[in-house]
């Protein structure tokens, strides 16, 4: 591996790379980028991702989409067609198994094997590689709407190549929130580094005028983490594919849970990406997406249907361009179409019923605003120092040193002293700051408001509070309180 | 009374960590000797751990839905490798899908496993079974799970 | 019927006519207030209402309860069982069926019959009266929580005298709410006269150290009524109530569907209310009910969660002592338990998720309550001049010279010359003033709004704008589109 | 050609009256000639007004449940009025609860209804019937739908 820079790869670069990742597995070894470009021409304006999306900020609407991966090819045609025909998903998905996602192709076969044998998906995605391009064509050409690979998958270049020539056209993940929450033992060196990969692949579909749109993935461990953390990453992230030629970035949060907070966060996300894009002279159309919390979840289906509402309300009044959709199933396992369906009709419902309907504009929202942006911008300032103005090297520093620092994270490229708690209305803050470069009147804004808490429910504030917290939402509450 | 020693962690691909991060810092409160091995533990990970610290029990999460294969054939690594006896207790969202618990349960009991839990066990859960199946009683083991 | 006037009943004429009133049924015969009084004694103070909605709303408790009833006694039981125990529900109903509404004591016994014969319920509803006070103690002794009896009956004198001496500790309605949304031929003048008795059998209880919660029925029909309108009325019965001695007062308001139109509105109601109460020197203790939305559901019950969910979110927001719960299965019949509860768990689940959240103060909403409020007076005004002082009267007057006129309504007392219609943000507003006593700017305001609309959506105000808004929530939407 | 009458209403002791104003503004805008009674009618208010206006359909609504109740009966007095023949439309919420429509269908066709219709029927969907058990084609009946 090259030594790392958050630099345009040459197509040389790549290419050498190139011929080394498609030998992973047999499927790559049939790929043809110019065949690729050729097909994607033939790919109706109303599946390609990227388009869809910009008309969609355009015209204010917010999307859906669902979570949907099984084993099978045939399988998963017919759980998308349910999906847009049923649920009225806009936008699909293929969710990619766990095997593939850390590029055991060897399991994931053995998966597929053992799916056909048992008449139901023993997998938990669909193992894209190990089908292939034909295959996956199959499946493209058979949904009426724009299908996204969505995954976790830390090197996804193979992954990557198979998808995009199968004429998927958006492509979730990045060098670090596909491998800070998801990996235990891959640098992030390493990752990043992969990532350019899957951003060069998009920018040299860019340059042949097919518009792929890449997402980085917000929600990080989807507990408890605090918005100017996931915000900074994200727009780390953005700056990284912008540099390899992307021109179609959706960045997203995930849902905290508390109203202001969560508009505030999508509002400062979405300006605070444009704005840091333009500096540094990349022009991509940037749109957000937010996700319905991805947290522990009740078990009682109802109550889910509550919380799968609420956060439907949450990216309406947000005015994210797609929400992605939880089910009632989520506290249990992989749901059934119908489930993953009924969520996505209760979204809709909710959406429609806000579409007119804005976040009245008062001092509290701005002034959250205020905040998740001041704070925001001081972690991607440490990031740029640590990184002498280079984003790839200061990202890999920035996690060495703590200056980011992501909650319940299984990477141990992640220092891990960073700790969130809930204040008494529910919104994240910091409990721990670690290292984060956080100036002092931020910090105190949330020690403050922290002890708040701690007064009103008349216990020190302790991890327990924390794990109250954890606990909360699948035990019918946004703020755990004791006992 | 010798303080008992149990081996966490997360069998196979599998990358959730709160409900590891918990169950660490619970079995330790309630008084355990807990050794954690995080996530993405493979089979020979656990058995290992376990010999080396002369553990008591082996407590294997799988949340991901891959947990039947993940945990085929643990029992019969541990008779191999000597510790046949060990208590196993696996919990999680161990299958795909929502699925019946009885009939979970029965798959993984036939594997070998002693407990089985389903999607949400509160580690109190646990614990009681634990003080149960290793005999513990209140006056030998002080530790309570309250503290 | 001696002339009407907003004045407390005498003993005297009280007695006079409660000889009649319990003559219209064999169960009334048997009735004894001096029993009942004493039998009230013994209810746990957890199992009265009006103690229950005091303690929530001192906390900032958020309540919920559900509707139900069927035709027998054993199986309301059963039913109420489930909905406090699966359900969770805070408070109880016991929903009066459509015979009994109409002092129709032998359809409905025959209905009690052929519910036995069919085993299953054939009425909408419990038929109070038809099965006395002996078995309906058996009721309010075998559940946990405080029982409401919710109905919708214009006379209802002898379900009032049947009601509390079962221990039912709260009583829905009143002269105009149970009449004008529920009745086709009878006039006001003999509903609230009617409901003076009721009002002032409650005040009995409420002398000798019972007291009963009484609640105007909010919603009246249930589909686009503006909220000034059934806020003056709400007010209105709320007065006519604490005349007769009534101290627990809950004023309801059925949710529109903006979120800032729903919590101005509730707001206003509130301290409209205290504020009328007091200034006539009543006592009173006001508590308030927001009602999910009451017009048309989605058949879909994916998409009625949805809206369940968004009820409960606005009832947080507007801080309602209380909401009243619908159900997945409101768009077809009469609900299962399992559906109600499941309601009720949805409900729940977004009430606690809010309950530490506020509506941020802002500019609209101060306005929206600034409107609302100044539209409610002047309908006030209106009525208590028509009534020289007197608010029985001037209810009377004002809506036979349409100066109270509710939309949709089937009475014929009720003039139906009022049209509301939703604006461009799906508040509601009013299309056709009729002759309701609106000053020009208030007037202004409303057709700029409607206008606004038409604009947008580029087609003339009519009849259809109104159909397609009935129609809207029960197809996805909260305003109706065109085409 | 005749413009055919609808009597209009609904049923029982019920008040539901949103439904019945639609009923009647679209039908009339649909070109037919429209009675309505409102809400709260009865067999025989039924009865009277269509032999009064020459109906050539009633057009029940009930939404409150007692459909089952209410209607019963109402074609013998048909019969016996000497209107037998004419057409019984019904519409609305007619049971109590979310039943199946097939058996509810057969209930009130058994009962002498011509057309049943489950909940949330658009008005539309009876116009077409309408005009097929009318005989009207769209030559000789000029209102469309659409106006
Ligand atoms: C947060 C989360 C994530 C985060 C994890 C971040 C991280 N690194 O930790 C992210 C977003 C990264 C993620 C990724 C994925 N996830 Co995930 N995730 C969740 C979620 C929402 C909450 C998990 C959680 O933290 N809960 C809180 C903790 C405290 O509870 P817990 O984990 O259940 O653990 C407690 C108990 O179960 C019990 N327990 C656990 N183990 C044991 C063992 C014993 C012996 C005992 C006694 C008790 C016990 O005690 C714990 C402490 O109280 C769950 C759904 C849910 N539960 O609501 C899905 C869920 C577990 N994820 C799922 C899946 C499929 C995935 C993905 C494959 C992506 C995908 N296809 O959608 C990837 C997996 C990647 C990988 N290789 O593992 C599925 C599993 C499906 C199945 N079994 O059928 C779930 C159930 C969601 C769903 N319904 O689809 N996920
Ligand atoms: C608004 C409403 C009320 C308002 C009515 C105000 C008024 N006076 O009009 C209020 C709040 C007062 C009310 C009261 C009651 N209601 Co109500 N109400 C509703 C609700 C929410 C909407 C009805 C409505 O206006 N829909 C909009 C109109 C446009 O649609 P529609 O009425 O369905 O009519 C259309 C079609 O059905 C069709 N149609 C109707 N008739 C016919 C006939 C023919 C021939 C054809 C072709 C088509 C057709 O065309 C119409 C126009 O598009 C419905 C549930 C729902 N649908 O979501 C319950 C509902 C009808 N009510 C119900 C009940 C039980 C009652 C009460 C008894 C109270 C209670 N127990 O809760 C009382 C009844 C009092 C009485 N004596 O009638 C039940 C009926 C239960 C059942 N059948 O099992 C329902 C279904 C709610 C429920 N799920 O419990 N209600």
């Amino acid at each position: 591996m090259p030594e790392l820079r958050n630099k345009r790869l040459t197509l040389g670069e790549f290419e050498a790379v190139r011929q080394e990742v498609l030998q992973q597995w047999q499927t790559g070894r049939e790929l043809d980028l110019k065949e690729a470009f050729t097909y994607h021409q033939e790919i109706p304006r109303g599946k390609r991702f990227a388009e869809r999306m910009g008309v969609a900020e355009a015209a204010g609407e917010v999307l859906t989409q669902p979570r949907a991966g099984v084993a099978l090819i045939d399988d998963q045609i017919a759980l998308l067609k349910y999906l847009e025909e049923v649920g009225g998903a806009d936008l699909l998905p293929v969710t990619i198994d766990s095997y593939t996602r850390q590029n055991r192709y060897r399991e994931a076969q053995k998966g597929i094997e053992e799916s056909i044998d048992a008449g139901r998906s023993m997998l938990n995605g669909l193992p894209v590689v190990n089908h292939g391009v034909e295959e996956c064509r199959r499946l493209t050409e058979a949904v009426k709407r724009p299908v996204e690979i969505r995954h976790g998958t830390p090197d996804a270049r193979l992954l990557a190549e198979v998808s995009l020539a199968s004429g998927f056209t958006a492509f979730e993940g990045g060098g670090i929130s596909y491998n800070i929450p998801y990996a235990k033992n891959i640098s992030l060196e390493s990752t990043i580094y992969y990532w350019q990969y899957v951003d060069r692949l998009a920018g040299l579909y860019e340059e042949n005028g097919i518009s792929i749109n890449r997402e980085p993935f917000g929600p990080l461990t989807g507990t408890l983490v605090p918005p100017s953390l996931s915000n900074a990453i994200a727009i780390i992230e953005a700056l990284l594919a912008a540099e390899q030629g992307v021109k179609s970035i959706t960045v997203g949060y995930g849902q905290c849970g508390n109203l202001i907070q969560d508009v505030a966060a999508l509002r400062s996300l979405k300006y605070l990406t444009e704005e840091y894009l333009t500096r540094y002279g990349y022009k991509v159309k940037v749109t957000t997406v937010f996700h319905q919390w991805m947290g522990g979840f009740p078990p009682d289906e109802a109550k889910a249907f509550g919380v799968i509402a609420w956060g439907a309300a949450a990216a309406a009044f947000a005015g994210a361009t797609k929400v992605i959709v939880k089910t009632p199933h989520e506290a249990f396992g992989v749901p059934t179409k119908e489930a993953n369906a009924d969520a996505l009709k209760a979204t809709r419902q909710v959406l429609n019923m806000l579409q007119d309907q804005k976040m009245p504009d008062a001092n509290e929202l701005r002034e959250e605003i205020g905040i998740t942006s001041a704070e925001t911008r001081s972690l991607l300032e440490g990031v740029e120092s640590l990184g002498e103005g280079d984003w790839a090297l200061g990202a890999v520093r920035a996690f060495a040193a703590g200056i980011l620092d992501v909650p319940f994270a299984p990477s141990r490229y992640n220092r891990g002293k960073v700790m969130p708690v809930r204040d008494q209305n529910g919104a994240v803050r910091y409990l721990e700051f670690g290292n984060l470069p956080l100036a002092q009147d931020l910090k105190d804004f949330h020690r403050e408001k922290i002890s708040e808490r701690a007064k009103m429910e008349k216990r020190p504030v302790s991890f327990q509070m924390v794990i109250d917290d954890i606990y909360a939402i699948g035990k019918g509450m946004l703020v755990g309180k004791p006992g | 009374m010798k303080v008992p020693t149990l081996v966490l962690g997360v069998i196979g691909m599998d990358v959730h960590a709160v409900g590891n991060k918990i169950l660490e810092y619970v079995f330790t409160n309630a008084g355990f000797n807990v050794v954690n091995l995080g996530v993405m533990v493979s089979q020979e990970e656990f058995i290992s751990a376990a010999i080396e610290t002369a553990a008591d029990v082996i407590m294997v999460s799988s949340l991901y839905g891959h947990g039947v294969l993940d945990c085929r054939g643990l029992r019969s690594k541990c008779i191999e490798a000597g510790i046949g006896r060990i208590l196993l207790y696996v919990g999680g969202n161990l299958v795909v899908g929502k699925a019946s618990f009885p009939e979970v349960e029965k798959v993984f009991k036939e594997m070998g496993f002693d407990r089985v839990y389903p999607p949400g066990t509160s580690p109190e859960q646990a614990i009681v079974d634990l003080k149960k199946d290793l005999g513990l009683r209140g006056e030998d083991f002080h530790a309570g799970t309250e503290k």
